[in-house]
């Protein structure tokens, strides 16, 4: 049972804009609601207004500009994951949306919604910061661009003001010779680990490697350190490290304690996945076949 | 609380004027915004079919179409069915012609209690007008969201199968559908 | 018109379950779907606190809210007996002076609308003062632990609980004591003695449909829809609460949206109906699942053993202590620490047996009856150890486990049935089957296991089989059909008899005021014991058709049987309308025939065993080295069925509970911290879903006609998820030379232990 | 869950203590606190605690009472209030110990001991240990801070 509030809807983002400064606290944005509602139905939060941001045409569609995806912020998982354009040119993100929770709620949730929600248990924030993902900011003076990776500031905490919109997500292409990997891993409905690698490499020659680390921490986040601990090397070098860095990325993932397990085993896992997406990512890569698979729950 | 009933005075008034097409009977009703779609077809609607367990969007029980797509109605807005066809297990069966997902389900002993049934035949239904020769890991994928403590599943998946293979064989699947 | 001449012998066939119609359409009528006119809604205002004492309620903002009818507390119910329960009436229908636990109700809103009610619950104001809380066993067994009873009445409804023996002074509520042999000369005699101990979580039923119930009093009479198994001792215990003759309460039961024991006995029907009495209309009230949560479990267990066996296997004593963790009130607490610690030795041959199983009461929801009723907490720590000392001895568990297994004939316990299955043959089946002995590939294992569990006895039921003027027949029996079948399997058992089409038979819906007697929707009596009733009161009915029959035909009843729906002798035949015409002089009335199923008293617990429910498993598992992930590549499941009325069903039964049994032994934890349970819904408690069904789920039914019930039938039940614990636990064993002792094997606890052995044998 | 940590003042014990129950400077170490009166003086008090987590906003009147203070070396208290509005019981138990490292300086050691009770726990729990943790450590940094300026 949802605790009554009205319900606004703009059909364009100057007018969503004017709402988000009327009526600034008291009001949300509402896209897919999944996260929302729930908490709503909880009692954990109360507003007076939704503002329901779907019937903003300039919010939908996707689209391949100049090589990156450009998202709008009301497509859904269930969109990504089915789009042959998507697909095609960055399967890796097709696979992991395929894997969101469940086929309903991937049929109505948002990308946009599901980071600005920022749950720190889900998946598509970690991968996109692979990607070097950012997101467009709408204010009423213009539209600013974010990394993600300066979006995400906590739990349930994005660099979003009361007066801005999220209207877009843009993924830019892996460099030539990348393959980006997804491995989820979780017992819990939500995921309990996430780890995203995209592997630059030539046989033998691991040329990048860019790391992120979700579920586990309050944020996604990029590990550089980890990183640069793997990249520019040959490949007997990296699987030396990779102990080493899997160790460093487990620590670095900044593991508590909960439901989904002890922050001990937790960072443990993060090596764990680290060591096996980091192998699929260079095979991949050296066969030239980018993007591949993010793997479902618990198929680590 | 009193800062929270505050809220609600401000927020209680608004009354929405939705046309909605539900098992192929076309519906106007007047809703709260703030009304669930599973409040909209149990209580306004009286339509029982559709079972609430976990309320949040987890087990499936609730699954509805919504346009053909397979929905949560415990943690949907009862308004974003404004104009769209809704079908619920009610509508499946054409009068005494089950579906063959439904005639499935009974042959091969895919449910128990049949609190889950509805959304799981639901759900069934979307996936295969989506992949009309799933594979059984497709299935598994597909379903993973729709919960059943009693039979194991292990029918379920049967019948799902069996209900693919007869679809197919009938030329156009879609005369079932509402 | 004459019964068409569809197929007969319907027993033994698999025809479509006759509920599955309804249950397909959504048009199937669960109590959840009632709207009874003039219902009202009630929501509860539940402790937040594991234990404390009730100093103020303040309800006078939430009594003014919009729509509120009543906001009532146990004060406001002080003209009815406000305590229930099956073994102790130690639970009170709303908290009096004190809350034992956490999510106990403590004040109900009555109001129009299940939002008003909501609402209005938010405005109560409790003041709470804190006690100290126990919320474990080991703070609910410590020696100065707070009680949370000083005082216990026990109910009587059990004929073996006769003589419950709370430990004064502690929060053991019961204690079973068993002893068969002379346990000190049984470790004199053996060679080798192990000691271990095994733990089982507290876990949830997480039936689809929470608990609800609708109640309607007035005219000196309550009528109660409610979702339980057991109407019969829902409406003897509203009856004693409320002062009514039996005949003035009328329980009423249609489809249960599962139930595995979580709905068994008085859950939330004494709430209701004084509600409804205090508003004057009727009153509604639907938990959540967050709310069934906080309702119902399974008993937490820890259990001790320790087995003294010979070089060659051969096991000569054991001594068993296991602590049940039940809730803070009893429910059917005791009863499961009694017969499961009945069965403590296992379908196995030990001459020197000591059991002591505890019931404590701790600070926690309340542990109920759930599928296995305390065997699969015994069986998990039973069949663990079994393979531990097979390894230790340097046995194949398979051959250590069919040098110990009973044998048919064998006494179990003197007094009690003998043993009624043939156990090594079906063991041998199960390894047989998983490719026991053959080669695997690394970080795979095979494991077995064998259960047994005595059934609710002595037990009653009675049954009546009315035939109609056109020969059709309803069947009246107070079995409730939850998703076992009920309905379908005891139609098939009566149209045999009849030999009738199934499509003339139906039984009709559970109604306390019409149906006969049924003491227990559980314990996998009901294809059996209610099958029994049912058949003898179709043969009762039989005997009329053929009396009247040879009376009609002027011949012998020697000269007469039963088909198609009538009766045929050599001068010719009569259908069953033909015969009641005559009878009746018109083509009304009808004829009843009256049966029953009275269990034989006697035996250690007061009842002997109608039949033994034995169940066997055999898994095949892959251990993930890097995560410990258990993945199940195969899974056979054997059930002794006796004869399998509805072979399908029986099956799907038994797969089920398989199922059920990989979500305890997996993932499925109930987590208490500060007294509090955090996770109350499937976004953090975790069951089965479809992507967990094994590569290979088998289950084979072994049909040797040798059970008590129609047909040489067998309860099976709950015999699908007893065994599956051990056997995954023994195959992971197998494959990466771990034992865990604590449930559920959840990849962290499998990581540890690989860890831990890893460091035990590197040092 | 149980959160600890420690922090070392260049202020002699007696004078930690003396701030100790300088109610409104000690309250301005509180993260969060806002109206603070006392009810009954080193016994009981009455405060509002405000807390967020991203849209999530908990406002509680805690009932704070000291149950234990042995000067200038130990102080215990328990502070305990719902927020109606999130129909949440928070409950916390804190001891700050003093220890006398030298004439001069002071080791604080404090340590929480926090309940939250109810519909809060669907945040997650991880969310609800990581506030727990920053708001002990702000506190402990904040009272390093005042006590700083203390001795200049």
């Amino acid at each position: 049972m949802l605790p009554p509030f009205a319900l606004e809807e703009p059909t364009s983002v100057h007018e969503a804009l004017a709402l988000r400064a009327r009526y600034g606290e008291t009001a949300c944005l509402y896209a897919g609601g999944t996260e929302l509602l729930l908490t709503m139905k909880e009692g954990l939060l109360r507003y007076e207004r939704l503002i329901n941001i779907k019937l903003i045409p300039e919010l939908a569609g996707m689209a391949l500009e100049d090589g990156a995806l450009h998202i709008g912020a009301i497509t859904t998982h269930r969109m990504l994951e089915r789009s042959p354009v998507v697909q095609r040119h960055f399967p890796t993100v097709a696979e992991m949306a395929a894997h969101v929770a469940n086929v309903r709620v991937r049929e109505v949730g948002t990308l946009g919604g599901n980071l600005c929600f920022a749950e720190p248990h889900a998946d598509p924030g970690t991968l996109l910061l692979v990607y070097d993902a950012s997101v467009a900011l709408a204010q009423q003076g213009g539209t600013h661009t974010l990394a993600l990776e300066q979006f995400f500031v906590g739990p349930f905490e994005v660099a979003l003001a009361d007066d801005e919109i999220l209207t877009a997500i843009r993924v830019p292409a892996l460099p030539a010779h990348t393959a980006a990997v997804y491995l989820k891993y979780g017992l819990l409905e939500r995921p309990s680990v996430g780890v995203a690698v995209a592997v630059t490499a030539l046989p033998d020659q691991v040329q990048e490697v860019r790391i992120a680390v979700g579920c586990v921490g309050p944020t996604p986040r990029r590990l550089r350190d980890v990183e640069g601990l793997l990249s520019q090397k040959e490949l007997p070098e990296v699987r030396a490290t990779l102990d080493a860095a899997g160790a460093l990325a487990g620590s670095a993932a900044d593991a508590v304690t909960d439901l989904h397990g002890s922050a001990e085993y937790k960072a443990y896992l993060v090596g764990v996945l680290l060591r096996r997406a980091f192998e699929r990512a260079y095979q991949q890569a050296i066969r030239g076949d980018v993007g591949d698979t993010a793997r479902g729950r618990g198929t680590a | 609380m009193t800062d929270n009933r505050a809220h609600h005075g401000t927020a209680t008034g608004q009354v929405l004027s939705i046309h909605v097409t539900v098992n192929g009977h076309a519906h106007d009703v007047l809703i709260e915004p703030y009304l669930t779609l599973i409040e909209l077809i149990r209580d306004r609607l009286g339509l029982t079919g559709t079972k609430k367990s976990c309320d949040m969007q987890v087990c499936g029980a609730c699954t509805v179409l919504l346009n053909g797509r397979p929905v949560s109605a415990c943690t949907m807005l009862a308004f974003e069915a404004r104009h769209a066809s809704l079908l619920t297990i009610e509508g499946l069966a054409q009068g005494e012609a089950l579906h063959p997902i439904q005639e499935a389900f009974i042959e091969h002993g895919g449910l128990q209690c049949g609190f889950c049934t509805p959304g799981m035949i639901l759900a069934a239904k979307a996936l295969l007008e989506e992949n009309p020769a799933p594979t059984e890991e497709e299935v598994k994928h597909y379903m993973r969201g729709n919960l059943c403590r009693c039979t194991g599943y292990k029918r379920i998946l049967e019948s799902i199968m069996v209900a693919a293979r007869r679809l197919a064989q009938t030329h156009n699947p879609g005369v079932l559908e509402t | 018109m004459e019964p068409s001449a569809s197929p007969l012998h319907t027993v033994g066939t698999s025809p479509q379950r006759l509920d599955a119609r309804e249950k397909v359409t959504g048009r199937a009528t669960f109590i959840s779907d009632l709207r009874v006119p003039g219902m009202v809604y009630t929501k509860l205002w539940r402790s937040p606190l594991p234990h404390a004492r009730l100093r103020a309620i303040d309800t006078t903002a939430a009594a003014s809210a919009p729509g509120v009818l009543a906001v009532l507390t146990a004060a406001d119910l002080a003209d009815c007996d406000r305590y229930f329960g099956p073994a102790y009436k130690d639970q009170p229908i709303l908290a009096i002076d004190r809350v034992r636990y956490a999510g106990e109700p403590v004040v109900a809103v009555v109001a129009h609308s299940e939002r008003e009610a909501a609402e209005a619950v938010t405005l109560l104001e409790v003041d709470l003062e804190e006690l100290p809380a126990v919320t474990t066993l080991d703070e609910a067994l410590a020696p100065e632990a707070p009680l949370l009873h000083e005082t216990l009445r026990p109910a009587g409804h059990f004929r073996d609980l006769a003589n419950l023996r709370p430990i004064a002074g502690t929060n053991i509520c019961h204690h079973f004591h068993h002893a068969r042999g002379a346990i000190d000369q049984g470790f004199a005699e053996a060679e080798v003695i192990f000691e271990d101990m095994f733990t089982f979580p507290m876990v949830h039923h997480y039936s689809m449909e929470p608990h609800v119930a609708i109640a309607q009093v007035g005219n000196d009479q309550i009528t109660v829809w409610a979702s339980t198994q057991h109407p019969f001792p829902v409406r003897k215990e509203l009856a004693e609460m409320f002062g009514l003759p039996l005949a003035r309460v009328q329980v009423i039961v249609p489809y249960l949206g599962g139930a595995y024991g979580n709905k068994s006995y008085t859950k939330i029907e004494p709430l209701v109906v004084a509600l409804a009495r205090k508003v004057g209309c009727p009153v509604r009230l639907a938990l959540t699942v967050e709310e069934s949560f906080k309702t119902v479990r399974r008993a937490a267990a820890r259990v001790r053993l320790k087995t003294g066996v010979k070089r060659d296997g051969t096991i000569v004593a054991r001594q068993c202590t296991a602590h049940y963790q039940i809730g803070a009130y009893a429910d059917v607490g005791p009863r499961v620490a009694q017969k499961a610690g009945y069965t403590a030795g296992g379908p196995y041959r030990i001459p020197h047996l000591h059991i002591d199983t505890y019931a404590v009461y701790s600070n926690t929801v309340n542990s109920v009856a759930f599928r296995g009723y305390g065997v699969p907490q015994l069986a998990w720590a039973y069949e663990s150890q079994m393979d531990i000392m097979a390894e230790r001895l340097g046995l194949d568990p398979l051959d250590m486990r069919l040098k110990n297994l009973l044998r048919r004939g064998e006494v179990f316990a003197p007094g009690d049935l003998p043993i009624d299955a043939d156990l090594p043959g079906d063991l041998r089946r199960a390894a047989a089957a998983i490719g026991w002995g053959q080669p695997l590939p690394r970080g795979r294992g095979r494991g077995l296991a064998c259960v047994i569990k005595a059934p609710l006895a002595p037990s009653v039921a009675s049954a009546l089989v009315r035939m109609h003027a056109d020969g059709s027949v309803t069947l009246l029996a107070g079995t409730v059909e939850m998703g076992q079948g009920a309905r379908t399997v005891l139609s098939q058992i009566v149209a045999e008899e009849l030999a009738l089409p199934l499509r003339w038979v139906r039984l009709a819906q559970p109604e306390s005021g019409t149906s006969p007697y049924d003491q227990a929707t559980s314990s996998s009596r009901s294809t059996t014991l209610v099958g029994l009733a049912l058949q003898a009161a179709a043969r009762d009915l039989r005997q009329q058709l053929l009396e009247l029959a040879a009376e009609q035909l002027q011949t012998h009843i020697a000269h007469l049987t039963l088909r198609d729906g009538g009766v045929e002798g050599p001068s010719g035949r009569l259908s069953y309308a033909e015969i009641i015409a005559q009878h009746f002089g018109l083509p009304g009335g009808e004829l009843i025939g009256r049966g029953g199923y009275r269990g034989e008293r006697g035996a250690p617990l007061g009842g002997v065993a109608p039949f033994w429910e034995v169940s066997l498993a055999a898994a095949e598992v892959e251990v993930d080295e890097g995560t410990g992930q258990v993945q199940l590549h195969r899974y056979i499941s054997i059930a002794d069925v006796g004869k399998a009325i509805h072979p399908q069903q029986c099956e799907a039964q038994e797969e089920g509970g398989v199922m059920m049994g990989i979500g305890h032994t997996l993932f499925e934890e109930m987590i208490y911290q500060d007294g509090q349970l955090l996770n109350p819904g499937l976004l953090d408690y975790r069951i089965p879903t479809i992507t967990d069904l094994p590569g290979d789920l088998r289950s084979i039914l072994v049909e040797n006609a040798d059970g008590p019930g129609p047909h040489g039938s067998k309860g099976i039940g709950e015999s699908g998820l007893m065994p599956t614990a051990p056997a995954i636990a023994n195959a992971i064993a197998q494959a990466i030379r771990v034992r865990l002792t604590a449930l559920p094997l959840t990849p962290e606890r499998v990581w540890q232990a690989m860890r831990g052995a890893q460091a035990h044998r590197t040092a | 869950m149980r959160f600890e940590t420690q922090v070392t003042v260049h202020v002699p014990r007696q004078s930690v203590w003396d701030f100790l129950w300088d109610v409104p400077r000690l309250t301005a170490c509180v993260p969060g606190c806002e109206a603070v009166e006392e009810i009954e003086p080193h016994t009981r008090y009455q405060a509002v605690v405000r807390d967020k987590v991203g849209p999530f906003t908990l406002r509680v009147p805690l009932a704070v009472e000291v149950l234990e203070a042995t000067a200038p070396a130990r102080l215990r208290a328990r502070a305990q209030g719902r927020d109606a509005a999130v129909q949440s019981l928070v409950k916390v138990e804190s001891t700050l110990v003093l220890v006398e490292t030298s004439a001069q300086t002071t080791a604080l050691q404090v340590s929480a001991d926090v309940t939250v009770l109810g519909k809060l726990g669907t945040l997650g729990h991880s969310v609800i240990v990581r506030r727990g943790e920053a708001i002990v450590a702000q506190f402990a940094s904040a009272l390093q801070a005042a006590l700083g300026q203390e001795v200049t």
